[in-house]
């Protein structure tokens, strides 16, 4: 007779794995690739190509030679790193930055703390900021959509729609002036305008999210709250003062605001564990997001709030405890 | 629908038994009737190596506060007084009796009739529970008398009986009720005059809707007794969680039950409850659910207290030819066993075989902190940041973070899609905090 | 001590920058290139090497307790004197280094090694001893700095060998941690200390 | 010269002179009266914190040395008899003569001796496995071989043995610190004197069950028999709960024990091979 | 020799040595450096000078108030044979990307800018330090820029200045600078405080 096996219980287990969750947060980028893809044409899949390749390629490496572990690149985590670097970068970045880009993500994002589940920041946008401040020109010369474009050379440049509302408000034009310079809002929410690869389509990023939300791999309470409290926010200003602050809902479908609402504020691995502290996370990351672009050096703060937010998140998750069973009693 | 708020999961039911009404175990050559079934003080031998008992004779004495009387469930020779190996593998005192022709007490009614009217007064149907050796037969083994004892200065309400089964796979109490209805019925009745409350509330879960609708309709005949069903979710049945989840109050963190004017049964306790005030009859035997994938036929039987576990496998086919674990109880809070020999217990509610895919464990790899476990977890604790704690020998923060009222429910490690064994860690932190407290209190 | 040793433990197992962590705000500062790196390596070392050879000379002739003052005071006034003479004959490196040489006064490395060793040894093993840190101090600054100059400005003592505008992390505050991370990272893996 | 430079030594000088002055005020003031003994004691210490004296780290130890002004019931087992006669001659004190003592491991039960009787699964702490049941091969005093005492030790003294499942002492490296005591859950490893040359006789297992019992799970246990009893001529063996222990105090190496021994539980370590002819291992005179 | 115990006399008398000593090794180390490194500042700030203004042959400076008040700007006016030839102003800007930026700014008498050269800057290494000569010949558009006929701004906001790419707000400081010289000598163009007198 073959040996018993004896265990603790539980004795059986869910059918969810951490490669069922990477899969799954792969599965609902698919939209908002496909609409970049559209509107970016082969730059845009070029990129893509590029990051996750470089980011598995970088992961087995260190994995493999330099750390000296288990290689575990089939958990999906180094390709979703890799396709949200390259959501966050415009689809005419020259190739070999990409691949710095990647590097970084996974190098320094990622392995310095020990791989998946140390991290404290995202990874990708830890890649982000590092080309961001690095490489400003490169990083900021967004080609305009032209819909199914083959071409690799020759893209017309424009600012962001964001970039042309800050600076005009920095000379002392009128946003009303300013709006007709920008794309449609209808263009806006569809992705019809310059920007990084992934952060155009509010729409796309939009049924991304239910999708996960739907197969539970995130709850609402990040991008809600953080959705919320920028247009909240923004609201504020826009009602105080319209003629310098732009009103919220063009806060809300541009710059990546989307993208980082669902995608990067939402990751698991930097983001607090408790429905309490997602809230106040997602607060957070909304308002630093506002403070950053009306009032920073950057017109975009997306990036800069999640991370600073992902540093809070040890604290966030000591002092915001779930209320546990029976701790406070309230018969009725 | 009702149902508790906090987490909870929905591990998949598989309750093969279900429609397999319950059948009877024959007796077994010998039996080991291990002193220490119920939680509390193990109860002391009245017999002697090499006397003759008879089925349901007394054998030993619950004699301390929490403890129950234990009756001998054949009838035959005391061949010894030893050492059995218990479910875990270490060894505890049993008694172990040679079994002759089946001779019952003749104090014990053996008839099927139906005895409703019970003229006891409160005081004599708690000292006949305790007498029968009554324990709770969710799993705990809790003597019932102490329970049903309301401390002075507390009021019980209601009264409310745990139908819900919310393991997979087992089904006894689900049999139970569709069979023995009208004798659960009055053990009810039996325990609100003991309890002198006039509400009681059975929660079943909605999966079972032949016992709501069966139990449902037996309602009606008695007054005060009320049928709720819930929406399915492990770990319901959590006395904790029941109370949550039918009238809607919070025990408090380290408190019974009572605290908040409850009393928790289990239906199979009731049914017990009535078979020892109107028929006399000890508790030497129980309903158990032998089930499993791959076991030739899941059944439920009535067995005899001090069986080996194999002998009730093997009226359910035998062993598959590759067993990976067989597990005393329910796959989520079940122990799984290291020898067949292990003699059944009143607190034993199943018996489950696992092939050996089935009995592997997901492989750990390192948290994502995705927080499913603090959103699963029904106490609201945080399993994983207990685990870490206990990992690093913190045991005074495990404490305040309140590890003790973590209830081994395992949705945990159910739910980590990293496989992590986070129970497993919590059962040290808890032994270790306890011990702590313990020390504490000696000083 | 034996003197090798000591040389030894200054520039490698006790290098001041990679090992002993000291000093961090002139090595975060100016290690913008290679170039500036080095200088203000060179302004640590005869700091360093003259306030030992002072401090080991009067240890005796100084009472406990007010022996941190005396230090300061003279490591203070070897810093003016490398400061004056800087400014006079090299003003494209006090240029660069202007902000950070006053600093070096309360540089923890220099009063560090005044107090832990030249204040207990001999005057020969605590000039060694200077040497031997400054070296080690100086190689720190010349490495960090090259490193963050290669990257950032795709160039090492300021020749240029790719055109163009380099990974500006580097040249900026924050390429100045990632690079002494990863340079100490490394430094400890190569002498086996982890 | 100038007025600078007069200037400059006035100020500076004047500024130095009243710094002393105030220094010499709060020094007079705010003086800290420490005994300067501890730091003595402190710097004679390994510095390894490894609370195997019982105190919280080594400066604890040296306050209560201190403190308590002789060294009865102190003793540092890493630093050993050396350290102690060190702290001894520094405050002027006797030192207690304390003999080196190592950890033992006492249970043989390897997976050959002992096979396995199920698998186990879950967190692999010795801890956690004690709680959950009664170990591998179903001897509930036996080693769970998930090595927690090697976790515990601080100076790579203990390792894993693949082959046997049970943990191996490396005796160079044990300071005899008591850490892994501790951390057994099962109280296995127990710290003897060290002995002559490192020579000891013990009785490796740690069964209280009875004889049958216990052998029926483990080849090497000690059944109880009481041969060792007798033989020895010291009084050393004494035998409770079917369970024979050799007092290391009075036990003189005669080594007339091990060879009577039916499971051949009881070890001899460090000592020459024997010249007689064993031939106790096919003696089976008891079952 | 034994350790000096810590007496009050002790203390006192070897702070004091030490202190004096220090005190008297530095002030002779001063005196010898005062030269050269005053020497050396005055020739950088000519250097400066010659670099924005065609050759001269007398030096004078004069300090005027810019309009909206605050510091006042060094005019350094430049005369051959002793004919007004260039102004060179040494102007400044609080708002560049890391704050104060100066630099010294040539005209000839008509206004025309000569040429620009930056003095003290903190900008980003890599972007803001464009506006050095040796880094970029970014600056070199002022050359012969006349702010009469062209407007000081980038061109992002409607002016005839091309920008640094990444350093808007450096290069738009750096206008800012040479506006506030320009607007100053415009202010005090009145011949008389220009005349080389004696």
């Amino acid at each position: 007779m073959s040996l018993l096996t004896v265990s603790g219980s539980p004795h059986v287990h869910a059918d969810e794995s951490v490669r069922k969750i990477m899969y799954g947060v792969l599965i609902s980028l698919v939209p908002a690739m496909l609409v970049s893809f559209y509107f970016f044409g082969l730059g845009a899949i070029i990129v893509t190509l590029t990051a996750v390749v470089s980011c598995v390629v970088f992961e087995f490496l260190i994995q493999k030679y330099l750390i000296k572990g288990p290689v575990t690149i089939c958990d999906g985590s180094a390709i979703i790193t890799g396709v949200l670097l390259a959501f966050n970068v415009p689809s005419n970045l020259p190739l070999w930055i990409v691949v710095v880009g990647s590097f970084v993500a996974i190098g320094m994002g990622k392995m310095t703390f020990g791989g998946l589940g140390k991290n404290p920041f995202n990874p990708a946008l830890v890649g982000r900021v590092f080309m961001m401040i690095s490489f400003p020109v490169q990083m900021t010369t967004w080609p305009k959509p032209i819909p199914l474009n083959t071409q690799l050379t020759d893209v017309v440049t424009g600012p962001t729609a964001l970039a042309v509302v800050k600076d005009g408000v920095g000379r002392g034009e009128k946003v009303s002036e300013l709006l007709p310079k920008v794309p449609e809002y209808m263009d806006l929410f569809i992705g019809n305008m310059g920007g990084s690869l992934g952060e155009i389509s509010a729409i796309a990023l939009i049924l991304g999210g239910l999708y996960m939300l739907v197969r539970k791999i995130i709850t609402w309470h990040i991008p809600v709250s953080y959705i919320g409290s920028v247009f909240i926010f923004t609201g504020i200003l826009w009602w105080v003062n319209p003629d310098i602050y732009v009103d919220p809902v063009f806060h809300l479908i541009t710059g990546g605001l989307m993208l980082g609402a669902i995608y990067m504020a939402t990751d698991m691995v930097t983001s607090p564990m408790t429905p309490k502290g997602m809230l106040i996370f997602g607060i957070g990351c909304g308002v630093l997001t506002v403070v950053i672009r009306v009032f920073g050096a950057y017109p975009e703060g997306v990036s800069f709030a999640i991370l600073i937010m992902n540093a809070f998140v040890p604290i966030i998750d000591r002092a915001f405890k779930p209320k546990r069973f029976g701790e406070e009693v309230k018969n009725g | 629908m009702k149902t508790f708020k906090l987490g909870g999961v929905h591990p998949p039911e598989n309750k093969f038994s279900e429609k397999q009404p319950v059948e009877i175990l024959p007796v077994p050559e010998s039996v080991s009737i291990p002193l220490a079934q119920h939680l509390g003080v193990p109860a002391n031998p009245v017999v002697k190596k090499g006397d003759k008992v008879k089925t349901g004779q007394l054998i030993a004495k619950g004699e301390a506060f929490i403890s129950a009387n234990i009756h001998s469930s054949v009838t035959g020779t005391v061949t010894k007084i030893d050492d059995v190996i218990d479910t875990s593998g270490y060894r505890k005192k049993a008694i172990i009796i040679k079994t002759e022709e089946d001779e019952w007490d003749g104090s014990i009614d053996t008839s099927d009739n139906l005895i409703k009217e019970c003229n006891l007064s409160r005081e004599d149907i708690v000292k006949k529970i305790n007498e029968m050796g009554i324990v709770g037969m969710g799993g705990a083994a809790f003597p019932s008398h102490v329970k049903l004892m309301v401390p002075k200065g507390k009021k019980a309400e209601y009264f409310l009986i745990n139908g819900v089964e919310c393991e997979p796979y087992l089904t006894a109490d689900h049999r139970l009720m569709l069979e023995k209805g009208e004798e659960l019925m009055v053990g009810i009745t039996i325990q609100m005059k003991a309890l002198g409350v006039d509400k009681a509330i059975i929660g079943i879960e909605n999966n079972k809707p032949d016992a709501i609708e069966y139990i449902g309709k037996l309602a009606q005949e008695y007054k005060g007794i009320s049928v709720e069903p819930l929406k399915i979710k492990y770990p319901q049945g959590a006395e904790k969680q029941l109370i949550k989840a039918l009238i809607n109050r919070e025990v408090p963190s380290g408190k019974l039950p009572i605290e908040v004017g409850c009393v928790v049964h289990n239906v199979g306790t009731a049914f017990a409850v009535y078979e020892a005030v109107q028929k006399n009859k000890p508790l030497i035997e129980r309903i158990i659910t032998v089930t499993g994938s791959n076991i030739e036929k899941p059944c439920n039987l009535m067995v005899r207290i001090g069986s080996p576990v194999a002998a009730l496998i093997e009226v359910a086919g035998g062993l598959p030819d590759n067993p990976g674990k067989v597990i005393s109880g329910g796959p989520m809070m079940g122990k799984a066993l290291n020898d067949l020999d292990v003699p059944v217990t009143k607190g034993t509610s199943g018996i489950l075989v696992f092939s050996k895919k089935q009995s592997g464990r997901v492989p750990e790899i390192t948290c994502i902190r995705c927080g499913k476990c603090v959103n699963t977890c029904p106490m609201a604790l945080e399993p994983f940041f207990l685990a870490l704690l206990v990992d690093k020998q913190r045991f005074e923060d495990c404490e305040e973070n309140m590890i003790m009222d973590c209830m081994e429910c395992g949705s945990c490690h159910f739910v980590c899609p990293s496989g992590r064994p986070l129970l497993d860690s919590i059962r040290v932190g808890k032994s270790n905090v306890g011990k702590m407290i313990r020390e504490r209190s000696d000083k | 001590m034996n003197k090798i040793k000591i040389i030894k433990k200054g520039i490698i197992t006790d290098n001041p920058v990679f090992v002993l962590l000291l000093g961090l705000c002139p090595v975060l500062g100016v290690t913008t290139s290679a170039y500036n790196g080095f200088g203000m390596g060179l302004a640590t070392l005869f700091v360093l090497f003259m306030s030992n050879l002072v401090v080991s000379l009067i240890k005796n002739f100084i009472p406990n307790k007010v022996r941190i003052p005396s230090f300061i005071v003279v490591i203070a006034s070897f810093v003016t004197i490398v400061q004056l003479t800087m400014e006079a004959f090299l003003p494209d490196l006090f240029d660069a280094l202007g902000l950070f040489i006053p600093l070096i006064v309360v540089n923890c490395l220099v009063l560090g090694r005044s107090e832990a060793f030249a204040s207990k040894n001999d005057t020969f093993s605590a000039v060694t001893d200077g040497l031997a840190m400054g070296i080690g101090f100086t190689l720190a600054l010349t490495a960090l700095g090259g490193l963050r100059e290669i990257l950032g400005s795709y160039s090492l003592f300021g020749y240029s060998f790719i055109e163009g505008d380099g990974m500006l992390v580097f040249v900026l505050a924050p390429g100045a941690f990632i690079g002494l991370g990863y340079l100490t990272a490394i430094f400890l893996k190569l002498i086996g200390e982890r | 010269m100038n007025e600078i430079v007069l200037y400059s030594v006035l100020s500076i000088g004047g500024l130095g002179t009243l710094m002393a002055i105030v220094l010499y005020i709060v020094a007079q003031r705010f003086k800290v009266i420490e005994d300067p003994r501890i730091d003595t004691v402190e710097e004679r210490l390994p510095g390894a914190n490894c609370g195997g004296c019982g105190y919280a780290g080594c400066r604890n130890f040296a306050e209560e040395i201190v403190k308590a002004g002789s060294l009865d019931g102190f003793n540092c087992p890493p630093g050993g008899s050396e350290t102690m006669k060190e702290i001894a001659d520094a405050l002027g004190l006797e030192a207690e003569e304390q003999e080196p003592m190592v950890a033992v491991v006492r249970c043989s039960g390897s997976l050959e001796a002992a096979p396995p009787k199920t698998r186990f699964e879950g967190l692999n702490t010795c801890a956690f496995a004690h709680s959950l049941y009664a170990g591998r091969s179903g001897c509930p005093y036996g080693c769970l071989g998930e090595g927690d005492c090697v976790v515990s030790c601080a100076f790579d003294a203990m390792y894993m043995d693949k082959d046997t499942g049970l943990p191996v002492i490396i005796e160079e490296n044990c300071v005899a610190c008591g850490a892994c005591v501790k951390a057994c859950p099962r109280d296995i490893i127990e710290l003897r004197k060290k002995g002559k040359k490192s020579r000891r006789i013990f009785v490796s297992c740690i069964n209280k069950e009875k004889g049958g019992v216990a052998r029926k799970n483990c080849k090497v246990a000690c059944i109880g028999c009481g041969k060792c009893v007798k033989e020895c001529k010291f009084d050393a063996i004494t035998l409770e709960d079917n369970l024979a222990y050799i007092d290391f105090n009075k036990c003189t190496l005669c080594r007339k024990c091990p060879p009577v021994c039916p499971t051949g539980a009881i070890h001899e370590v460090n000592l020459p091979p024997r010249k007689v002819k064993e031939k106790k291992e096919e003696d089976s005179k008891e079952a | 020799m034994a350790k000096r115990e810590s007496t009050f006399a002790n203390m006192v008398s070897t702070l004091l040595i030490v202190a004096g000593v220090a005190a008297f090794t530095l002030s002779m180390v001063y005196n010898v450096t005062k030269g050269p490194i005053e020497r050396g500042r005055y020739e950088r700030k000519q250097a400066a000078i010659s670099f924005v203004v065609p050759e001269f042959d007398q030096l004078k400076s004069k300090n005027f108030l810019p309009p909206e008040g605050r510091d006042s700007l060094e005019f350094n006016l430049a005369y051959k044979n002793g004919e007004l030839v260039g102004i060179a102003v040494q102007t400044y800007t609080n708002t560049g990307f890391s704050g104060y930026i100066s630099a010294m700014v040539g005209f000839y008498p008509d206004g025309t800018i000569y040429d620009v050269v930056h003095l003290e800057h903190a900008e980003t290494p890599g972007l803001g330090d464009k506006i050095e000569k040796d880094k970029s010949d970014w600056s070199d558009q002022f050359k012969d820029f006349d702010p009469s006929e062209k407007s000081l701004k980038l061109k992002q906001d409607q002016g005839d200045v091309d920008g640094i790419t990444a350093a808007t707000i450096t290069a738009r400081a750096y206008c800012d600078a040479i506006n506030r010289a320009y607007v100053t000598l415009t202010e005090n163009i009145d011949e008389s405080h220009f005349k080389l007198e004696e």
